[in-house]
């Protein structure tokens, strides 16, 4: 039968389709540079922008020296830090209690949003503790967590899926929402079975959303590992910034909050790559793909 | 400064082939008497393996106490007594931190800005108080000054802040006067505030303001450990009356604490075991300003 | 093998409102090719849906093989209306083919060699490795219908699937479909808004009358294996296109 | 017995049997921290019924509006021009996630410094948590939007203003509406986590002072307030929702069993009571009459 | 009035990869109805959408009443090929079409009768409170043409806007087109599957070849105005179906 592919064209004749293949690849690996630049200049200047208005507001008094330290005095103890394997003791007991918590809290929270955002009983029948327990504040959790839990890792990874679960459970509901119902009915109408509807179907729709709720979530979990060492006294950021505050070492305690935003930025790229990968279908990922 | 320790200061432990104890102590200079102890091996030499845990000092090392991972809770009296007082099972088996005689060597500092118009506790009527906590040792002490002046506490109103943001707070007249601790009262006062009084000697001279707390049933089980401990405590703070200034120039490597201030600010003073009638004054104040009702069982409390 | 009897569908939670079906009732027998022609907007959509379980019906009833319709029976396979809105924009277009075979029990290889051969048929083979939103939109609904063909069901459901596609394609679609239903043996409720084509396909013609009822039927006794250029020069073909027209002609409302 | 009536006790059962399981619980357990729950029930009644609803209640609810509602504006506003500008997203991406990753409890001095220990300070730590929920939702929704929607705006030469307000918005709405809801509950625990310092009054300092002077079934009815609130607060927040995005219901079809999904998997979750089936906002009145 | 020399577009970042639109030249006259043929993919769809300045384009020009095309010209309508998509789920029908009526300065009361005789003449006057995902797929198709019509663009770009409806609405539609272009002297470039629409509508048939550049270019000497009886029995027409068949056959690479 005739119905083969529309063929794919090569309309230059070949010597110098590659000419224009070599010239061209040329060009495209400045552009990818170019953009690549871009963006770490557009990033840079940011950064710049905020430290310039820092540098404004205490030179206009509006924070007064007596009370901050001297900004490159944090800088000078932040790069010393930096030098030292301390800190990244630290951060990766911090980070542990961050990863551990939020992986659970994700698997946790992922099926059962899809289940409560698919299925109206189930969803009437958990509102009421949902929605009572998604505003308890951790703070006031905290004793209670250390309670049960000590004062050591599991501690810190039961707070964080506690606080992390719910955000992302919410993102879920709303992501599985928002499947087309064309999508829907294309699976239904396949047989798909459950498990494949789950994986194939809602899993992928809701993907964007569960991608932001994972993003939200990430920093939200740092900040609890932070706050629960901070407030308990677990080994980690945390408690080095109540260490460097009680022996009244400014220097060294912003230097640390500064080191604790810079790991939630760090984190935040790590996720943007995954999805930026994950999601190249999506339109948010693929209008700087095409056109 | 090398950073050859850990940054949360966790790992100070050490010696003693004996039992560990693993104790939670409010960071900064209370801690720093433990690791002091702990690095000259006065615990090792009781047969203790002491890992000292720096905290914020707030509610929860109780809870940590009680679930059985830490073993010794450094805190202060009121703190204790409040939780005795609504029957938890613990016990004060040391002395923690004590003040001085004199007002000028308070560790603590109750600051007014140096062009303040309060001049004495008389002034303080109607003022803004910045503290670090609130319902807890501070109500206690500055009760007692305000009391000097014929007032109570109904009289002025605490605002509670983190001791770092005190000094500017005080300076830019947020609040009236503050009670500072060191090392921020030296901070404070080196900044232009004013010290007021020295609240903790002015409630009485010498006041034990720290406690350390096991629960009731490891005192019972284990009253060698609990001996092991105190006798610990005691070398350490013997140590350190005959020699102030070894420790003084312990602190910076202990704690990263500018030198400067190791040198300048007011040391707490250490004993081994707990002072009674301190524990009674402040419990007497207590249940004048309501922060409790029960009746003092010091003999159930304290284990000595 | 299919039986619809006053079959009545009324969207939103009022049944006294306007019905989109009203009562309609047909049946199609084993391996026959209905095609059904009817305004826009006369129901033929949301009577394909109701057949195919996707959405419960007011009234009337389905039976399947003999068992009444109340879900997405096995082995259909259905090609929306909508068809850029049913390809999974995050699967290529090959995986989008060979994804509910898997779930059907096919073989992995016996899979992959439908889907390369339902690729071919609908002309993109070479496309396999894209995504739906990069390619045309006559392309993506030959995609859907690669999909369907793919899937082997017994039971074939398509909403208007050549509306997208150029002349030539579209024959070329018609006849592989007439193919490969002869091969496999398979039942096709066809929905389209081309007279000819629904002659030139079907074993009987329904024509819909808004709200959905059958206004008129004609069964279509053109020889098999039917030609693009013999079939549609027969007497009878311009018979049943002239009958067919008078009676969409009669039944619709001034649209 | 009609359905309305099964559903709410369906929606029951579960508290109940939660409530009822602690309650054996504890009358066993006898732990100092979890308290048996007659007595929770006593300093209830004793404390919030209704001693202390305007020294504490109310200005913590004050707090938590204002603060909310400026995270809704900031963090809309700003989504917007963080979603449709690709540089100001670029160059803002690092301080963003910055601040998002800094503790509260750090940036409590912060904001003492700037804003004194009034009221501001407080609403500010709310802002500074409860913002990023919907920054990040409105990023991502505006991001989202579907081409095909925009490209008949340009087309059609929609101007930016209208653009955003009836193309922008409304197609991330979703997204938009799902950040809000997780930042209720956030700024909620904001409004506790402000509280713990420089405050004399408020909810969140009345939990954190009982669970510092060891009142543990104090510092429960607290906690079960918190929750109350959290569940009253959504129920509102729901009905907004329900109107705003009624188009959004009804496209995807999950207005309820009456659009005739009742066999289909996605039915609302929301809603006490089945919404309208046909979304109809009250400006238009819907003739529903069918084909003439 | 439109001139395209040397168009050229590839989708993505690589300019070597194979173009969606080759090598383009072609103008359109003021007032012009130009229809545009082509197999499924060969590019209509994609050069629309750089002539609309709503994509950018590789290489060549695009000049629109002498000035170069940047971005979406003024007084420009555009029918999508993805319909149901490009209808705002949150307006109903009626705020649908009278949305961008709006921001083009139109009165508050001309807009509204404007709109409303859109719906009437699209055949959707009774449907204008409902949402557009309410509606039948053809309903959908014909509320984006009434949007269309309703803002009385100069030049109306449409690519396939009647494919989803049924022949008797679709002849409808073809002679509504016809007056209100002639009404509103309006330049319109439409692009079909159908030979005989292009034929019936068209000043100039273009043929496309994959990747679009023009195959075949035929003028339509018919006589206006056109009916949809008479016209098709002219021998011309007869003619120029016979040529057009044979360009789209020859040009295509087999679809
Ligand atoms: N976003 C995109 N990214 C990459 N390639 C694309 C994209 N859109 C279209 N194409 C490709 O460009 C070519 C032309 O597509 P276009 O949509 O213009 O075809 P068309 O002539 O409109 O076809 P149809 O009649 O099927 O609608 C096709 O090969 C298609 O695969
Ligand atoms: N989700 C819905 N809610 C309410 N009414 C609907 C819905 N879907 C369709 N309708 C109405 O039902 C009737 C039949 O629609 P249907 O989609 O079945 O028509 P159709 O025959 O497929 O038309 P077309 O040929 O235009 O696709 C129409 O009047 C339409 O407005
Ligand atoms: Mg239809
Ligand atoms: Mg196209």
């Amino acid at each position: 039968m005739s119905l083969e592919g529309t063929a794919t064209v090569t309309s230059a004749p070949r010597g110098t389709a590659r000419a224009n293949l070599a010239d061209t690849s040329g060009s495209l690996r400045r552009l990818l540079g170019q953009r690549w630049l871009r963006d770490l200049g557009l990033k840079v200047s940011g950064v710049l922008v905020v430290l310039l208005a820092l540098e404004a507001c205490s030179r206009t008094g509006l924070l007064s020296r007596d009370w901050f330290p001297p900004i490159t005095d944090t800088y000078v103890e932040l790069f010393k830090l930096a030098a030292g394997q301390p800190l990244w003791t630290e951060i990766g007991r911090t980070l542990s209690g961050w990863g551990l918590g939020i992986a659970l809290a994700t698997v946790l929270a992922v099926p059962c949003g899809i289940l409560l955002g698919s299925n109206a009983t189930a969803y009437r029948m958990t509102r009421v503790v949902i929605e009572f327990c998604r505003p308890v504040p951790s703070v006031a959790l905290i004793p209670l967590a250390v309670l049960v839990y000590g004062v050591g890792l599991e501690m810190k990874v039961f707070l964080i899926v506690f606080v992390t679960f719910w955000p992302i459970l919410l993102q879920v509901i709303y992501g599985v929402q928002d499947v087309d119902p064309v999508v829907r009915d294309t699976a239904r109408s396949y047989g798909l079975p459950a498990h494949a509807r789950f994986l194939r179907v809602t899993l992928p729709s809701a993907a964007p959303y569960i991608a932001t709720g994972l993003r939200i979530a990430s920093a939200i979990a740092l900040v609890l590992a932070v706050t629960a060492e901070l407030v308990v006294g677990a080994p980690g950021l945390g408690q080095s910034i109540v260490v460097a505050q009680s022996n009244a070492n400014l220097p060294r305690m912003y230097a640390l909050i500064i080191v604790t935003g810079l790991v939630g930025w760090v984190i935040n790229l790590a996720f943007q790559a995954i999805e930026r990968r994950l999601l190249k279908w999506h339109p948010s990922q693929r209008q700087e793909v095409a056109q | 400064t090398d950073y050859g320790g850990d940054l949360s200061g966790a790992n100070i432990a050490g010696g003693g082939d004996g039992d560990t104890l693993v104790v939670s102590e409010t960071a900064g200079v209370p801690s720093s008497f433990l690791a002091y102890g702990v690095r000259q091996g006065y615990f090792a030499d009781e047969g203790v393996d002491l890992q000292v845990s720096p905290s914020s000092g707030g509610a929860s090392v109780i809870p940590a106490l009680l679930s059985g991972d830490i073993d010794v809770a450094g805190s202060n009296v009121v703190s204790a007594l409040i939780a005795m007082g609504r029957r938890m099972p613990i016990q004060m088996v040391a002395a923690g931190t004590s003040t001085d005689e004199t007002e000028e060597r308070d560790f603590a500092q109750l600051v007014v800005p140096e062009d303040s118009p309060i001049t004495s506790p008389d002034d303080l009527d109607g003022t803004r108080i910045a503290v670090n906590s609130l319902q807890n040792i501070n109500d206690v002490v500055v009760n007692s000054v305000l009391g000097e002046a014929g007032l109570t506490n109904d009289d002025v109103r605490f605002v509670e802040m983190p001791l770092p943001d005190m000094p500017a707070a005080i300076g830019r007249g947020d609040v009236d006067a503050g009670v500072l601790i060191e090392p921020f009262a030296t901070i404070g006062t080196s900044q232009g505030l004013r010290p007021l009084a020295g609240p903790y000697v002015h409630t009485r001279p010498g006041l034990q303001i720290g406690t350390y707390l096991m629960t009731s049933e490891r005192v019972a089980e284990n009253p060698e450990l609990v001996a092991a401990f105190r006798a610990g405590v005691e070398r350490t703070a013997e140590s350190i009356a005959e020699d102030p200034d070894s420790f003084r120039e312990a602190l910076p490597e202990i704690s990263e604490l500018a030198p400067e201030l190791a040198e300048r600010m007011n040391l707490p003073v250490w004993r081994g075991s707990t002072n009674r009638e301190s524990v009674e004054t402040i419990h007497g104040v207590m249940r004048e300003i309501g922060l409790t009702e029960a009746d003092l069982d010091y003999d159930g409390w304290v284990a000595d | 093998m299919l039986e619809v009897s006053h079959l009545r569908k009324v969207y939103g939670p009022d049944p006294s409102a306007a019905p989109a079906v009203a009562d309609l009732d047909f049946t199609v027998g084993d391996q026959e090719f209905v095609c059904i022609l009817g305004s826009s907007g006369c129901g033929k959509t949301t009577m394909l849906r109701c057949l195919s379980g996707l959405i419960p019906f007011t009234a009337g009833e389905i039976t399947l093989r003999g068992k009444p319709v109340t879900g997405p029976p096995e082995d259909m396979a259905f090609v929306f209306q909508d068809y850029s809105r049913s390809l999974l924009p995050w699967m290529t277009v090959r995986r989008n083919i060979a994804f509910p075979l898997r779930y059907k029990g096919v073989e992995r290889n016996d899979a992959r060699r439908a889907t390369e051969e339902a690729l071919e048929a609908v002309g993109l083979a070479d496309r396999g490795d894209r995504y739906p939103w990069q390619l045309s939109g006559g392309m993506q609904q030959r995609v859907a219908i690669a999909r369907a063909l793919a899937y082997r069901p017994r039971i074939l459901l398509m909403d208007e699937p050549f509306a997208s596609v150029d002349a030539q394609t579209r024959s070329g679609l018609e006849d592989l479909l007439l193919r490969v239903k002869e091969r496999y043996g398979i039942t096709v409720l066809f929905v389209t808004h081309d007279i000819d084509e629904a002659i030139y396909l079907g074993d009987r013609v329904l024509v819909l009358r808004p709200p959905a009822t059958v206004g008129h039927a004609v069964t279509v006794d053109l020889p098999r294996p039917r030609d693009q250029v013999l079939t549609k020069q027969e007497p009878e073909f311009a018979r049943l296109r002239g009958e067919l027209f008078a009676a969409i002609d009669g039944g619709s409302v001034a649209a | 017995m009609n359905r309305r009536v099964l559903g709410f006790l369906l929606e029951l059962a579960l508290p109940v049997a939660v409530l009822v399981g602690y309650g054996v619980w504890a009358s066993r357990a006898q732990s100092f921290y979890f308290p048996p729950l007659d007595e929770i029930g006593r300093y209830f009644g004793e404390l919030w019924l209704f001693d202390r609803v305007g020294s504490d209640l109310v200005p913590s609810l004050t707090r938590m509006s204002a603060g909310y509602l400026a995270s809704v504006l900031v963090g809309v506003s700003v989504g917007l021009l963080l979603g449709m500008s690709r540089v100001l997203r670029t160059a803002a991406e690092p301080v963003v996630e910055f601040l998002r990753a800094l503790p509260a409890p750090a940036l409590i001095p912060f904001s003492l410094l700037l804003f004194g220990s009034g009221d501001s300070s407080k609403i500010f730590v709310i802002v500074l948590g409860a913002v990023w929920p919907i920054l990040l939702n409105t990023i991502d929704g505006v991001r989202g939007v579907d081409s095909q929607q925009l490209d008949m705006a340009r087309a059609y030469r929609i101007p930016l203003a209208a653009r955003i307000w009836r193309i922008i918005l409304p197609a991330a709405g979703p997204r938009i509406f799902a950040g809000m809801r997780t930042s209720l509950a956030i700024a909620i625990i904001l409004m506790v986590v402000s509280e713990m310092v420089a405050s004399s009054n408020g909810l969140g300092y009345f939990v954190l002072e009982q669970q510092r002077s060891f009142a543990i079934p104090e510092m429960w009815t607290g906690i079960i307030l918190l929750g109350v609130l959290g569940y009253v607060l959504n129920w509102l927040f729901l009905r907004v929702e329900r109107r705003v995005l009624a188009w959004h219901f009804g496209l995807k079809g999950l207005a309820g069993p009456a659009t005739g999904r009742t066999r289909s998997a996605g039915r609302s979750p929301f809603g006490k009571r089945r919404a309208s089936p046909s979304p109809t906002p009250a400006h238009s009145s819907a003739s529903s009459d069918g084909e003439v």
